[in-house]
Parts: C-alpha cells; structure tokens; sequence
C-alpha cells in the first residue's frame, strides 16, 4: 500500500510520518506541495511542522499550495487523507474538515505526552482501536486549540465527527477537549497529536500511534 | 554615539558630502580624521591599520575592520589563552578541530558528528524573544556551514533572581524564542540548564548549542579556492537591522542605560533558515559547492574576509549585487549588517545553474555577488568605484592580540576562607527548600515549550541528565551530550570550578551509558579590561585544558562571551561546558527514573563533608564561600568506565548523577520521574550524606546489585546499598519520610508559581458535555 | 501605488487568549480602567495603481482571515501615494 | 464607555518575515499588484469613560508594542458608545 506524505516548505514531521508508515507496513511515498501530482498513492498524510512558519494563521498558506487542490478533489472522492498537527490545521483552512485551530489558550507552545479517548474506531484512520480506548500520544503545539461555533460544535457531536479526545487534561483550551475530528465519511480526520512520535518503544512514550497506520492499510486491504 | 549614527556619518563627513569614500579618495586625501573611537577600534588598532594599507582606510574599510577586530570577532582578549586548548594531545576522532565553525568528531561507522555552544547573551537582555532566537538561528548555522544536518539544540540559561521583576520580563521571553525559533526548524530541544543568580540580574546568559550529523565525506570547509569560481550569497535580503550588533553589542560593558551602542535588534525568520538548511543540504548532496560560509556577527565584512583569507588567492566582490530589503543602506551599513539567515558559498561556474536551481526549488533567493581571483587581494566595488582594497588575512586572522594584565582577586582568599555551615538543623526541610529553589525545582515550565520529539530519533531528553539521540536506524548507533556550568565552583576557584563543570557534563554523558568523546565550551565572563576577570578567565581555561588531558578529550571549539557585566561588576565566572558521547547501541541508554518496585538502589562513588558552593549553602544560609568540592577526575574516569560497561551488559535500570543538591536532588528527582518510591538507610553524617556535593557519584538501581558491585569494585568505584525502590514515598530510615505527593507539590510549583501557570487551559466547555464512554 | 487596510478580528464568539493576557497584564500593572481586550491582526498592502475593491476584499476575507473564526475591516486608501 | 484601537507596525528597518510570507502566497495565487504586505497587530480596546490620551499612550507603547523594533499608531476614540 502507497501512503504518500507531502512535504510543504516547513513541514517538519514528514520523515516521522514516512517511518510510521513503514513500521506500520506500508510504503510511504514523499509528495510535493508545488506538484500537481499524487503519484497514484492510496492514502496521504499531512504531517507536522511550521508550513510557511506558521505565518498568516498556521495552515493557511499550505492550504492553498497547487497539490492541495488535488488533494481535496481527491479526498471528496474517498482517498483517504490524515491532517496531523500542521496536516490538520491546513485540512481545515482547505475546509475540508470543520473549525480552524486557534492560539493556545494558555499561549505558550507546549509538549507533552497526552492521554486520549479514542471515540470512534469506525474511521480509515482508527479501526485498528477499540471505541472507548484510552491511548498515550505525544501533542507538540503552539496553536491547537479547536474551535467552532457553538452550534457547529453541536451538529459535529451530534453526527459522531469527534474521533479524539483529550483526557486528563486538555493541554491547549480545545472546545470540549477535542482533539481530532473526521469528515462525514470518515475517511479524513484530522488531529493535533502527533502519533507518529508513538510508534516505537524507543523513542516515544508508547506505540500507541502506530495504530492509526495501521488502520489505513487495513481499510485499504477491505476496499481492495 | 551608536555604531549605527557613527557609520552614517562617515560618508557625511566634513569635506566629503555626497562624495562616495573610496580607495582612490583615502589616497588623495590621506589625513581625512575618521570615528574610529566610535567604532570601538584603539588608537594603536587604527594606526596598526593604515600601517597595514600605507594610507587610510576607506569609510567601509574602517567598517569592516572595525567589526572583525571586535572582541567578538577577533578573540583578541582571549586567543592567547585558548592557545591551551589547541596544544592538548591530537585525538583520533578529531576529524576537525577548533578555528573551523565548529568541530567535527568521528563516531563511528563512516559518520561524524559536529556540536558547538555559543552565547547570545547581551541581545537577549535587549530583546529576549528575538534574541535568544537569533541565537539559535546563529548556531544552527555553524553546524549546517560544515556540512552537517542538524540534528538537535541545547540551551543553558542564567537569570538574575527568580523574583525579581526583570527576570519576569526576560526568562519568558528567552524561552519563548529558544522554543520558536528551534522548534519551527524542527530540531528536538534535548537539554540545557536554568539557573538563577543575583550576578545575572543585568546580565542573563543565554547559551545555546546546535548538533549536526554527516557522513565523512561530507565535510564542507569555509574557504574561497579555484580561481573564477564564483561567491554567491543566498538566504534573506540584507536590512539595516542589526548592524554591528552582535560584534560590537557584545563588545562592550552595559552600564544602568542599557548597552551605550543599541543598535536595531535582528528579526529571526526559522521559516527561512528551515528552508536554507534544506537548500544547502540539497546543494552538499549534488556536490555543488567548493567551500561555504555562514553568515552571523559582521555579516557579509566577515564571510567574505573569512572565506578568501583561508583560501590561497584573493575575491573580487560587487556589492550592489547584494540583494537588499532597504535601498537606503550606505555600503558600510550593507558590510556590517548582521540580517540573519543568509549563506555565502563558493561555486564553480558550470554549476552556479544547479546551485541556483536548488534554490529556486527551495525559494531560497541566490546571488552570485563575485568571484575568486587570483591575486592576493579581497576587492569589494560599489557603484563601479573600489571601496574596499584589503589583504583579507589582515582582517580575518591578523587582528589585534592582547596579553591583558592578570590579578587574583582581591576578595578571593576571604571568600575561600569564609567556609560554609556544615549541618542542617532540621534535613527534612531543607530538603524541600533545595529541591523547590528555583535551581532545584522542575524545570518543566520550559521544557514543555520545547519540542523533544520531531525526527523521531529522540531517545532521551530532558528531565535526563543527558540527551541522547539515535544516528542510524539500522545500527542503533548513537550519541549523547550534557551541557554543565556551576558559576558557584568557579567563582570559588575558576581553575577547578572549569574542570567540575567537565567532571559533571562528561558523568551525565557516562550515565546515560555513553562513552564521552570530545568538548566544546562557552566561557562567559566579565570584561577582560578588568585585570581580575582576565584572572579568573584565564584560570578556567587552564582547568579545562588540564582537565581534557587528564580524561584525553579534545575540545572541538566554542566561543567566548566577554563583557559580561552591569556597571563594575562582573557575572560570576560561567564557564559553560558541553561533552559528546557516543553511544554504540542507543536501545542500551539507562534512564534516570526508577519504575519498577523491588529494585536495589546503589551509590557508586564516595561522599564527604563538602558545601563550599553548594545548592544547599545557597538555598538554605544564603552562602557563598569556602572551597568547591575536591575534584577528582581519575575517580570520574573510572566510574565512566564501569557506567559505560554495566549498561552495555544491561545491568542497571536507572542512573542518575548527584550534583547540584547532592542525595537529596537526585532522589527526588528518581522518585518523581515515573512516581516510585523508595526506602533508604544512608550512614555517616547525614547532612553530608544528603547534601554534599562531592564529585563522581552516581545512584543507580538494579535488579542485580551483587553484579553491579562486582563490577564498581573490580574498578576501584566504592559502593554504598542504599535500600530498595518501591511505596509512594521516599522513607529515609530513621532521618525522615517524604510522600512523594508533598514531594512532587514542591518541586513542580515553584516555576509555574513565578512565571504562570502552565497548567491544563481551561477547555472552552461547559462541564458534562465530554462523553465518557 | 496606494496603500490599503485589512484589520482582521475574532469573531465576537470566539474567545481570545491574547487580548484576555493583555487585559490581566493592564489589570496588574494598575490600569484598571480599561475594560476588555481584542487583538486581530492589521495589514498594510502597497498595490500598484488604484485598489480594486472587489479583489482586495476577496484577499481580505478568503486568505488574510479565516471566515470561520475572524471578520475583516477593509480600509481602502488610507492615503495615495504618488 | 468608549472603543480605543491601537495598531502595532514593525519599525520600517525591520524584516517582516510574515508580511513577507503573504506576499509570496498573494503572487502564487495570482494577486501581482499588491506590491508589498507588513503584517501587526490591531488591538481594540474598550475602556470606563472618556479614555485619558496620556495613559493609553503609554500602555501602547510599553505594553502593546516593544518599542526596540515596533511603531504604535493610536485611534482615540473610534466611537463614543452610550
Ligand atoms: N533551559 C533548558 N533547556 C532544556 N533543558 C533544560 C533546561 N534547563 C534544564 N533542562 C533539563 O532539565 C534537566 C535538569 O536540569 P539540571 O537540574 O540542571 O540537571 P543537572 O543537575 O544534570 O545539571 C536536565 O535534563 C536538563 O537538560
Ligand atoms: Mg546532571
């Protein structure tokens, strides 16, 4: 299976995301924001990092990078396209997923392994959880702070479109603690913790990430 | 006057309005009188000079001269000194030693590894964000100018005390831009230190160190060969900001004002270097380059000097080439500028188009602003006229030297003779005041704003005594480095308070299972001018140098931060010391924390009765004085060996060095890191026992203390059973008991306490809405 | 060359750390009569001839904010130059 | 209760690294006449009574702006509510 990983000018975390791929199984492919081509790859990820150095709002310029465009005819298609950190701050300015993520309540940046309640695992991205699991990540963020209208807070809950949740505690005043939601299809999500720093003993605070690797190839394998 | 008002009058000057100065004026009008006093140059420097010239030099001349003969630049109070560290025994692993941007050690299996530590210190004071970011930025270039990818950051910082107001004003800021600018590069930020100390209160010391990674054949040098090749500059525009900053800003002695000469504070831009770095490492892959320099304080004065006067011939440059943000720079201002963010390289002609290509793919702006020549001459033109006309070694190499007048301070036979209480009146809470002082607490409020985990190859970093990063996903090899700098030793004695601080950085390296390999340093002083600075300045190099033989390490380079002061008095002596180790299999690296019940808890090394300049004086009587800990580095070097081997046969489960605080530190930090307690029988004097600081101690745990033993003997290294982890607390029989939640309540509240609450934001929900399933 | 004004701001809905900051920083340093704090951004654009309203709001509004947090001012020629 | 509003620009000497970023995306996506982008901050204030000039001016140059590398520009009253 071919997960590609674009690269924007900033992006940091796109060799963590590539080797997350392949602990996971997969062959992570590198894509290029200025190309308009996606190589054929049935899945991508966004990765982390400062695109752009977060300047303007982070995300924003990402947003409008050429294989973006791509990207979202692609995914209203049923690619299946994971946002992490910076990935989901730019699925958001693209609108491909709803609400913008906003400067950290507490204004600082922050770092820290981050438990989380995994409330769907019916998406591309989360099937290899169990509803209702709790999971050790790593968060990395200066502007991860969710936020919607109330009223859109309401229908994302009301339809199920929360897939992750903070818990013991919400480390950047994230509207009801939410950390990463999902298209209606559920087959792009988007999330400010990064599980690609979770994938091996060594170097994470557990391998709890991996999972959401692992869930793409899978629902790649069912789809085929 | 600042340096800025200084050069903007040089071309306004009597006699001279609206006339551009050139080579062909300063020979028509020889006797021309120029500021040079304003730009911090000597009388005996100005002549030096036009002795070097036979006339004067040109408006831009005295510029560029000027700011590579600062203090900064030129080393001129210090190099005599540093000779010591050059005539320490050759070492295999060094592959590039000190004068290059930084040194360049080989750790095995065809790669390489370059790290240095340089201070940003009096830009910080002036603006802390932007300063203790550019400091960053700076570094990272160094290490990037070797051919290097940059791999990771460290910073050691010193504020004045934690309460007072400024410190509020300033330690925020700092780390905000150590954070901002590291973290949107994307390197892990693996360790550092934060200290506080009255010395600091005008004067914050703000060190930061990069590490890179290369394979051998990837060394890339700063030197201007092969005739016709071309210069090209590439990286940001050139502005006005900064100009003579960090040359002359950390030239030169603060007063109540703030820095006489305030020039306009740099910018950082990580978004631009990410991409530079990037571009370069592109640009090193495809063999595009035959030499490169980064550029940092005196700008394109010192790049270009630099890269022609290491080279054989000469470099003809045309400054108008010189991309600029403001068009109303004068050609002084453009050489001085300290803009960040830029490079200069060295091409050969057929691949300027692939260099340049490179960078258009990175939307890194190039251009190429001259070429290499044969003569033996550095030539910068503007506006078709000759400004400049200089043997480029006589700026670069050649500048002044001074064999500045020593003394030993006059105070310092009473310090030494003022020892220090011996005994604690009451060790439960003077435990809890060590370990909650601001130098003792939990250093997390910082930390968190650091980013530990991107490329993935963090093994360890802070809270652990040393940072410890995976090289080769294959081979696990690895690396492992600690930055120490305890001022209270030095100002107690700057010859052995050098060499504690190695003892220290190289232990922490040894703890972590890694076998240290090589130095580099940062000395922050006060001014040379001052015969006792000079005293203790001296001193320390003499202790470091002499503490590098003994454990044969090779210091690779560093940096030296003079002027250090407010008024008339000086910072403590701070020399800050970083030592690499290497590790062969990073999955062997031993962690500080103890997680599992049941294990046995071991002192390695041997205690006495030392506080002279001990947290706990400090903390506790408000005292300085007496006599640092007795040093003993044959005792370090042996207990590095059995770290070294007894994680190699996975023997230990924890280690953790006492310094700072002694005992009493280091448990407490143990026990909170994974919240396991531990119950302890120490002997002898309990005060010594937990809080002196005698050097080459380590705590370990294991499952197998009969083994461990074993091996610390067969060394010489004396063991101490402590007792067993295991409870939620620290229960020190029949001294006192700890619960690790009071414990933990101290130690973590007092930054947050200071500087805000990092504590979890309030979500923007009414409660009961968060499902619970 | 003339110069415009995009002034973009939180929706009144949606909360904002930074002014709350400045506000406790007013608070404490004895300026108590100010009662709320907003920050937004400001932006000063220098465009060729005369502004095109239509374009410039279409910039304001699709790529200097983002509609589902912030609202723009848009202040066309603050002044004419040249 | 009256509305202040304090903008904070970057000295013209400083580099603007965001302003910069702007424009380069602004040139991408086809917008070639804007010539230039310096990107602050706008604050808006709300304050008790008739806003006493001296003080804002004080906090706007203390506490809203570093005066080392930014510029204020204050707009005393903007309106006047009840
Ligand atoms: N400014 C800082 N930046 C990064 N890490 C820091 C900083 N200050 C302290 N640390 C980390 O916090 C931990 C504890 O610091 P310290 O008590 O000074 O260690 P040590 O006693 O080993 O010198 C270390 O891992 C150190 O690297
Ligand atoms: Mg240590």
């Amino acid at each position: 299976m071919r997960i590609g990983v674009i690269t924007f000018p900033g992006s940091l975390d796109d060799v963590d995301a590539a080797r997350a791929v392949r602990l996971a199984g997969g062959e992570p492919v590198a894509l290029w924001h200025a190309d308009h081509d996606l190589k054929d790859v049935d899945a991508v990820v966004l990765p982390g990092g400062f695109s752009y150095g977060d300047y303007l709002r982070a995300g924003a310029i990402a947003a409008r990078s050429p294989l973006m465009a791509d990207v979202v005819a692609a995914a209203r298609g049923g690619l299946p396209v994971l946002g992490i950190c910076n990935g989901f701050q730019v699925l958001c300015e693209a609108g491909l997923l709803p609400g913008a993520l906003t400067r950290n309540g507490h204004l600082h940046f922050r770092n820290r392994d981050q438990g989380l309640l995994v409330e769907r695992a019916d998406t591309a991205w989360t099937s290899s959880f169990e509803q209702g699991q709790r999971i050790v990540v790593p968060v990395k963020n200066g502007e991860g702070r969710y936020v919607a209208a109330p009223a859109e807070l309401d229908r994302l809950e009301g339809e199920g479109r929360v897939v992750v949740r903070y818990v013991d505690g919400n480390p950047n005043g994230s509207s009801r603690d939410i950390a990463g939601v999902t298209s209606a299809d559920g087959r792009v999500v988007g999330l400010m913790p990064h599980p690609e720093h979770a994938v091996e003993e060594l170097t994470g605070p557990s391998v709890d990430g991996l999972g959401f690797f692992t869930s793409v190839l899978s629902a790649l394998v069912v789809a085929a | 006057m600042s340096a800025t008002e200084g050069l903007s009058e040089l071309d306004t000057a009597p006699g001279r309005t609206n006339r551009l100065d050139t080579v062909a004026l300063a020979t028509e009008q020889p006797d021309d009188a120029q500021p040079y006093a304003e730009l911090g140059l000597k009388d005996d420097e100005y002549a030096r000079i036009r002795e070097i010239l036979g006339r004067r030099p040109t408006t831009a001349e005295l510029a560029m001269y000027s700011v590579m003969w600062s203090e900064h630049c030129s080393y001129k109070s210090s190099k005599v000194h540093l000779r010591r560290f050059g005539d320490l025994p050759k070492s295999d692993a060094l592959l590039v030693g000190m004068g290059e941007n930084a040194g360049v050690v080989d750790v095995g299996e065809g790669y390489a590894v370059t790290f240095k530590v340089e201070s940003h210190n009096h830009p910080s004071y002036v603006e802390p964000y932007q300063g203790a970011a550019t400091g960053v930025g700076g570094i990272v270039r160094d290490i990037l100018t070797m051919g290097a990818r940059p791999i990771a950051v460290m910073d050691s910082l010193r504020f004045g005390r934690a309460d007072a107001p400024d410190t509020a004003r300033v330690l925020p800021g700092v780390v905000a831009g150590v954070g901002g600018y590291g973290n949107c590069l994307g390197l892990p930020n693996i360790g550092g230190e934060l200290l506080f100390d009255d010395c600091y209160a005008g004067n914050p010391l703000v060190n930061a160190l990069c590490v890179g990674v290369l394979r051998h054949e990837e060394l890339q040098l700063a030197k201007a060969e092969g005739v016709g090749n071309k210069v090209v500059l590439f990286g940001a525009r050139t502005g006005g900001d900064g100009i003579g900053g960090v040359s002359v800003l950390a030239s030169e002695t603060f007063d109540a004002e703030g820095p006489a000469k305030r020039p306009a504070v740099q910018v950082g831009d990580p978004f631009t270097e990410k991409l530079l770095i990037e571009a370069c490492l592109e640009i090193f892959a495809a063999g595009l380059v035959t030499g490169i320099q980064d550029l940092g304080g005196a700008g394109i004065s010192c790049a270009t000097s630099e890269l022609a006067a290491a080279g054989s011939g000469g470099m003809a440059i045309d400054l108008d080439a010189v991309p600029l943000r403001d068009s109303t720079l004068t050609p002084a201002e453009i050489l001085m500028s300290e803009s960040q963010e830029r490079m200069c390289a060295i091409v050969e002609p057929d691949k300027v188009e692939a260099f340049l290509a490179v960078c258009a793919k990175w939307d890194v702006l190039a251009t190429v602003i001259g070429e290499v020549t044969d003569g033996d001459r550095l030539t910068i033109d503007w506006h078709g006229e000759r400004i400049i006309d200089v043997p480029p070694r006589t700026v670069a190499l050649e500048g002044p030297r001074y064999e500045r007048p020593m003394s030993r301070p006059a105070d310092l036979d009473a310090l030494q003779a003022d020892t220090p209480p011996s005994s604690s009146a009451d060790l439960r809470a003077d435990w809890l005041a060590v370990v909650s002082s601001p130098d003792g607490a939990d250093k997390s409020w910082v930390t968190e704003q650091y980013d530990r985990y991107v490329r993935g190859n963090t093994v360890l970093a802070q809270p652990e005594d040393a940072g410890v990063l995976r090289i080769d996903e294959s081979s696990n090899l690895g690396i492992a480095l600690s930055l120490d700098g305890n001022a209270r030793y030095a100002r107690l004695d700057p010859y052995t308070g050098a060499q504690l601080n190695l003892a220290e950085a190289y232990r922490n390296v040894a703890v972590s299972g890694a076998k240290p390999l090589a130095v580099t340093n940062c000395l922050n002083f006060g001014s040379p001018e001052n015969p006792e600075v000079m005293w203790q300045f001296a001193e320390a190099v003499r202790g470091l140098a002499d503490g590098c033989r003994e454990l044969g390490l090779p210091v690779t380079g560093g940096n030296v931060s003079l002027y250090n002061q407010t008024g008339d008095v000086a910072i403590n002596p701070t020399p800050v010391i970083g030592v690499l180790g290497v590790h062969a299999d990073v999955t062997r690296r031993v962690p500080t924390g103890w997680r599992a019940d049941g294990e046995s808890v071991l002192l390695l090394g041997e205690t006495r009765p030392e506080f002279g300049g001990s947290a706990w004086a400090a903390v506790v009587h408000g005292h300085l004085g007496g006599l640092p800990p007795r040093l003993d580095l044959a005792a370090e070097r042996s207990l590095g060996e059995v770290l070294t081997s007894l994680a190699a046969d996975g023997l230990v489960s924890s280690a953790h060095d006492l310094a700072d605080g002694g005992l009493a530190q280091a448990l407490t930090e143990s026990a909170l890191r994974y919240g396991t307690g531990a119950r302890l029988n120490v002997t002898g004097d309990p005060t010594a026992a937990l809080f002196g600081e005698s050097v080459a101690r380590v705590v370990v745990t294991t499952a197998d203390p009969a083994a461990v033993r074993a091996v610390a003997e067969a060394a010489g290294v004396p063991v101490t059973e402590l007792g067993t982890t295991g409870g939620d607390a620290l229960v020190l029989d029949g001294l006192l008991e700890l619960p690790l939640a009071e414990l933990r309540a101290a130690w973590t509240a007092t930054l947050p306490a200071l500087f805000g609450s990092p504590e979890v934001a309030v979500g923007t929900v009414p409660a009961g809405t968060v499902p619970t399933s | 060359m003339s110069q415009v004004v995009v002034d973009v701001v939180l929706k009144p809905e949606i909360s904002d750390p930074q002014g709350q900051a400045v506000l406790g920083a007013l608070g404490r340093l004895g300026h108590t009569g100010v009662r709320s704090v907003r920050q937004g951004k400001h932006f000063v654009l220098e465009v060729d001839g005369e502004p095109d309203e239509a374009e410039l709001r279409q910039i304001a509004e699709t790529l200097l904010a983002n509609p589902v947090i912030e609202d723009v001012e848009l202040h066309l020629p603050a002044r004419t130059t040249d």
